[in-house]
């Protein structure tokens, strides 16, 4: 029987939906229905509904999440009301600002102010196309499929400045510029921090990357990537302490001020898809994916699913650390921020290469773990 | 020269208002006009609207600090999923929490007119429902009423935390009866 | 981006009340500021004209609506002055016990929402969720949690209810308690060092000529505490420190506050024990009929106590939480006080905010403006 | 600092435009002058009785005429006085103490503003409290509140 995967269950579905259509109609068209050409279109779309619906609801599961850490964290209980311990709550939040009134500011420039949330939604949940989720549970083998998702990760400041530039508030352009001037900086020791994890596992792609860290996971030899792929990700996702373009306190809501109903929806939803899939990288480069270390007994990775249940386990965790950081930890300013950045991150990713390739070329330091050998 | 009320000032600002009403009136006669197709998905959208008041997160007074002590660990109004905005455009819901000037009556308005609709307005204690202690002052406006639509009045002054949440249940049962 | 003027206020996350802060800005750097007041002007010294004695304490706790029972003290003690009127001992304790857990409440607050502007935001529930118990406190003795009308001419209104002593006690070790708490989470945060050092500088010369006074004035090492310079109530039978610091700077003010919290509960546990040992009355006798019952019908005797009443001008000042304020009460004979002028603490510290605030970063107001400690109701009163 | 040694301290200066020094409550004293001495007395309070602390700047309406009061601290002796001229309800106006006190720049503005008293020389003399281009002077003896059924008529058709 071959793998229970994503793309297998929807091309089941989709041919046996069609060969039945197919038998039930006269020829020309049966025969065109019965077309693997067609199936495997059909299939791909109904892959891609099928990572959509999945994606929003993770997304929106994972902002459940945090306000119920966030509540707990503060002595409270956050929302409990809506659903069962609040679990509709930010349904009602979507179907509400579904219907609000969509309007535009009168000096907005439409064009920019309506295109910005629509870019920044779509390129988040491209991404949700490239990542592997379990074994087999992806879109397929593309050999970089790491770089590509960086890639589209760092579009979003273009994105948001072009939407705070054409919100026309002053707010909104200073949390644009705020947030271009952090992702630019940041981008680069998440990158060489990236560097790292290649050198060790050997491969661009991140599901070679979760089979090379099988026995080791990565976060112990490298855990110097891993601080400053967390910092780098904290500031690419705009969490505190890095949100400064949202920094309530003096930018109001920063970039997305001026938006509201839907758009302000898209933003938020985004935003969240951005520290999903910022958690979900965290779990495939250092924390080992969809595996488990060998010494767990086998009946906790045989269940049906179970790759999928591990590696959500582990987003959800790894996402409540970032909540965590954000309940405790202040905000920092924007030059230290920046500082931070060229300063502190770049010497330790740049270090964090030279370890790596220590790594790789002495098989075991003290105190950080050992590695496999590259393509083992 | 300065022997006379200070009614002149206070009738440009009615007459700002006045202005105003009417306008608000209309867009929100013809949102109802536009929106009475709507049978099916109305009791999911008023579900949904009841459930997730986003509160602006402005403070004019007293209130203000009961406003901010509701959404303490002790009363902690985020179960009701009501969570305070700053900026107008993601707000549905204004709680006008404290004594309104007319030095920043226009301010108020021009908040309001931001706000996407549907909206709702809940004056919360006495200041912003009557003029309060100050009613008879010369720089007060003597309840926002008479600047923006009210749907629910909390009485108190400062009206306690568990009073606000009230209002904002009181609020959602308007919602919930909504004929349009 | 070239120069610019922004509007933070009325309605911005930053003001914490209705003012506007107008500043130009380059880019990140603040070159100038224009704070605008004045949105919350309810006209309570024209009021106070048209109201009796005891009514103005009414207008008092909404004056400053975080730290109401300063201001009735600070009124009521302008007041007397103005009248001739000696309260009772245990009435004057009662109110250092007021005036100091107000300030316990106040700096609690501040605290809430100082740190909420440098985006902490736990906190903000924290100091929300310890302020209860001593709004809790208030409640039980004068019904209300923040506008008490507590205190009257002559006196104040009652007694404490049985048992509030031991429930005072525990707050006070409770608080004791959270206070290493705060300072945990801020000064053990390098972040809240990093950034609230050498950051909103006012040195003490610059203080003194601005007029700022209190937490700010202390925190640039000038050791002045109107309780110990010039002290009233019975303050002088009080043991207790004046907090100072020497930064004159963001932190500096935090450690002004958070010591001065842990002095209002030596001072608060030193109050507690006398008023359990000594009970008495909280009101003083021979009053005038209209100011013990300012409702009551006045008859032929109170007229001609009303008129020929002596006349008299009040003065008075105490240190309300944000700094010092004072009162100046004018008593003209009858039962509305004439002219009644108050000088607001965070008035003087706000018109000298471009002292403090230019040269900084945009992302500094807040935390700049959040250890002023603004309190609008009294600014604009 | 006792009323009479505040008059020997300043009377050298000011001459006869120092009235008189009285007692007052919980001060050294109330010091009335004449209002043509009021810089020099400013200047004399500050840099030789080291009241380097302006605390307030009040102005009340007597209808007949209009009194300005300053209260000012002293540091090293720990104690408050009062500084009090009388200007005429007519031509209400008075040296600015903002250029020898920085503090009193919003004092002043409160004080034009609300009991029209005009302060000569004053740098920045905006509305304050009330919105810009207010007409009245709310706290004169003249200006009357409303009644709340006055106030009912007069908004109802809002």
């Amino acid at each position: 029987m071959a793998p229970l995967t994503l793309y297998t269950v929807s091309n089941d579905l989709v041919s046996s939906l069609l060969t039945a259509l197919g038998n039930a109609i006269p020829n020309p068209v049966g025969a065109w229905l019965k077309s693997p050409d067609l199936i495997t279109g059909l299939s791909v779309l109904v892959f891609a509904a099928i990572l959509l619906a999945a994606s929003m609801l993770n997304t929106i599961l994972l902002i459940w999440w945090e306000r119920k850490l966030l509540g707990r964290f503060m002595d409270r209980r956050g929302a409990m009301h809506v659903g069962y311990a609040g679990l509709l709550q930010n349904f009602a939040d979507g179907l509400k600002l579904f219907r609000k009134n969509t309007f535009q500011p009168r000096e907005a420039d439409s064009l920019g102010f309506y295109t910005g949330p629509a870019a920044y939604m779509v390129t988040s949940l491209i991404l949700f196309g490239i990542l592997p989720i379990s074994s087999g549970w992806n879109s397929g083998a593309l050999p970089l499929t790491l770089l590509l998702a960086l890639a589209i990760f760092s579009f979003a400041p273009l994105f948001i400045f072009i939407s705070a530039w054409s919100s026309n508030n002053k707010y909104s352009l200073m949390g644009g510029m705020r947030s271009a001037a952090q992702m630019i900086a940041y981008e680069v020791p998440i990158l060489l921090a990236v560097v790292a994890v290649v050198i060790v596992a050997g491969s661009f792609d991140l599901t070679t990357i979760v089979y090379e860290q099988q026995n080791y996971w990565f976060w112990g030899p490298l855990v110097v990537a891993l601080i400053v792929f967390v910092a780098g990700m904290l500031a690419e996702m705009e969490r505190i302490p890095f949100d400064l373009p949202e920094a309530e306190a003096e930018l109001v809501e920063g970039w997305n001020t001026e938006y509201g109903g839907m758009l302000f929806a898209f933003f938020m939803l985004a935003d969240y898809l951005r520290a999903l899939v910022g958690s979900i990288l965290v779990v495939l480069l250092f924390l080992g994916g969809w595996t488990l270390p060998t010494w767990v007994p086998a009946a906790a990775t045989s269940f049906p699913l179970a790759g999928i249940f591990w590696f959500m386990l582990k987003t959800y965790l790894v996402f409540g650390l970032f909540v965590w950081v954000r309940a405790a930890l202040p905000r920092v300013r924007t030059d230290q921020l920046l500082r931070i950045g060229w300063n502190r991150m770049i010497p330790l990713s740049l270090l964090s290469i030279f370890l790596a390739a220590l790594l790789v070329t002495v098989k075991c330091l003290p105190f950080l773990g050992c590695v496999p050998s590259p393509g083992s | 020269m300065a022997s006379e009320p200070a009614v002149p000032f206070v009738e440009i600002e009615a007459l700002r208002a006045q202005q105003f009403v009417p306008a608000a009136k209309e867009a929100l006669s013809a949102m109802i006009a536009e929106r009475g197709q709507e049978k099916v998905v109305r009791p999911v959208f008023n579900w949904a609207g009841r459930n997730s008041l986003f509160p602006l997160h402005w403070g004019l007074a007293c209130c203000a600090i009961e406003f901010a002590a509701a959404f303490g660990a002790r009363w902690d109004a985020e179960r009701f999923g009501v969570v305070p905005r700053s900026s107008p455009r993601q707000c549905d819901l204004m709680i006008v929490n404290g004594t309104v000037t007319w030095k920043v009556a226009h301010k108020l308005i021009t908040l309001y007119e931001q706000m996407p609709e549907p909206k709702w307005v809940i004056a919360m204690g006495n200041c912003a429902t009557g003029g309060g202690p100050f009613r008879t002052a010369y720089s007060v406006v003597p309840g926002v009423d008479k600047l923006v639509p009210v749907d629910v009045y909390i009485a108190g002054c400062p009206p306690r935390p568990e009073a606000m949440l009230d209002g904002i249940l009181r609020l959602e049962d308007l919602i919930r009866e909504r004929k349009e | 981006m070239s120069e610019m003027w922004i509007n933070m206020g009325p309605q911005h996350p930053m003001t914490h009340g209705l003012w506007n802060l107008r500043v130009k800005i380059d880019g990140e750097m603040i070159l100038d500021v224009d704070p605008e007041m004045g949105y919350l002007h309810r006209g309570i010294e024209k009021i106070s004209e048209d109201r009796h004695y005891n009514e103005v304490v009414t207008l008092m706790d909404r004056c400053c609506y975080v730290a109401g029972f300063a201001w009735e003290h600070l009124y009521i003690l302008a007041s007397e002055g103005a009248l001739h009127i000696q309260p009772p001992e245990r009435a004057e304790y009662l109110r250092v016990l007021c005036d100091e857990f107000q300030r316990i409440g106040s700096h609690i607050m501040w605290y809430a929402a100082f740190v909420q502007d440098l985006g902490l935001m736990s906190p903000f529930l924290y100091g929300m969720r310890d302020r209860d118990l001593v709004l809790d406190l208030f409640q039980s003795y004068t019904g209300a949690r923040m506008t008490y009308e507590y205190m009257r001419v002559g006196g104040v209104r009652s007694d404490l209810p049985p048992g509030f002593t031991d429930r005072a006690r525990q707050v006070l070790d409770w608080l004791t308690q959270r206070y290493e708490e705060y300072d945990q989470l801020c000064l053990g945060s390098t972040i809240f060092r990093k950034r609230c050092d050498d950051l909103g500088t006012l040195k003490a010369a610059d203080c003194v000529a601005h007029g700022v006074t209190g937490p700010m004035l202390r925190a640039a090492g000038m050791k002045r505490d109107l309780r110990r310079d010039r002290p009233y109530a019975v303050y002088p039978q009080l043991d207790f420190d004046v907090a100072v610091a020497d930064g004159a700077d963001v932190t500096a003010r935090y450690l002004v506050r958070m010591e001065e919290l842990r002095q209002s509960v030596r001072i608060l546990r030193q109050v507690v024990d006398w008023l359990d040992r000594h009970p008495g009355p909280v009101m003083a006798e021979q009053l005038p009929r209209w100011l013990g019952a300012p409702y009551a019908p006045v008859g032929a005797e109170g007229y001609l106590l009303k008129r020929n009443f002596p006349k008299g001008v009040g003065f008075s000042s105490v240190e309300e939480p944000h700094g010092e304020a004072q009162a100046y009460v004018v008593n003209e004979g009858g039962e509305h006080p004439y002219r009644v002028k108050f000088r607001s603490p965070v008035f003087a510290n706000i018109s000298a905010a471009r002292q403090y605030l230019v040269g900084y970063h945009v992302a500094d107001i807040p935390p700049i403006m959040g250890s002023v400690d603004v309190c609008v109701g009294e600014v604009d009163r | 600092m006792q009323p009479a040694d505040l008059e020997a301290a300043l009377r050298p200066k000011l001459g006869d435009r120092l009235l008189t020094v009285e007692p007052f409550a919980r001060t050294a004293g109330r010091v009335r002058f004449r209002r043509d001495g009021a810089l020099d007395l400013f200047r004399t309070m500050r840099d030789d009785l080291a009241y380097r602390h302006l605390s307030m700047v009040g102005a009340i309406d007597w209808v007949d005429h209009r009194e300005v009061f300053y209260v000012l601290w002293s540091d090293e002796r720990t104690e408050y006085v009062l500084l009090s001229a009388d200007v005429p309800a007519d031509d209400a106006r008075i040296e600015t103490a903002s250029g020898v006190w920085p503090s009193a720049n919003w004092h002043e503005r409160e004080a034009w503003e609300m009991v029209d008293v005009l302060f000569d020389h004053h740098p920045d003399l905006r509305h304050l409290l009330t919105p810009d281009g207010y007409a009245f002077h709310p706290l004169l003896r003249s200006f009357k509140l409303h009644e709340p059924e006055e106030l009912e008529v007069k908004t109802r058709h809002v």
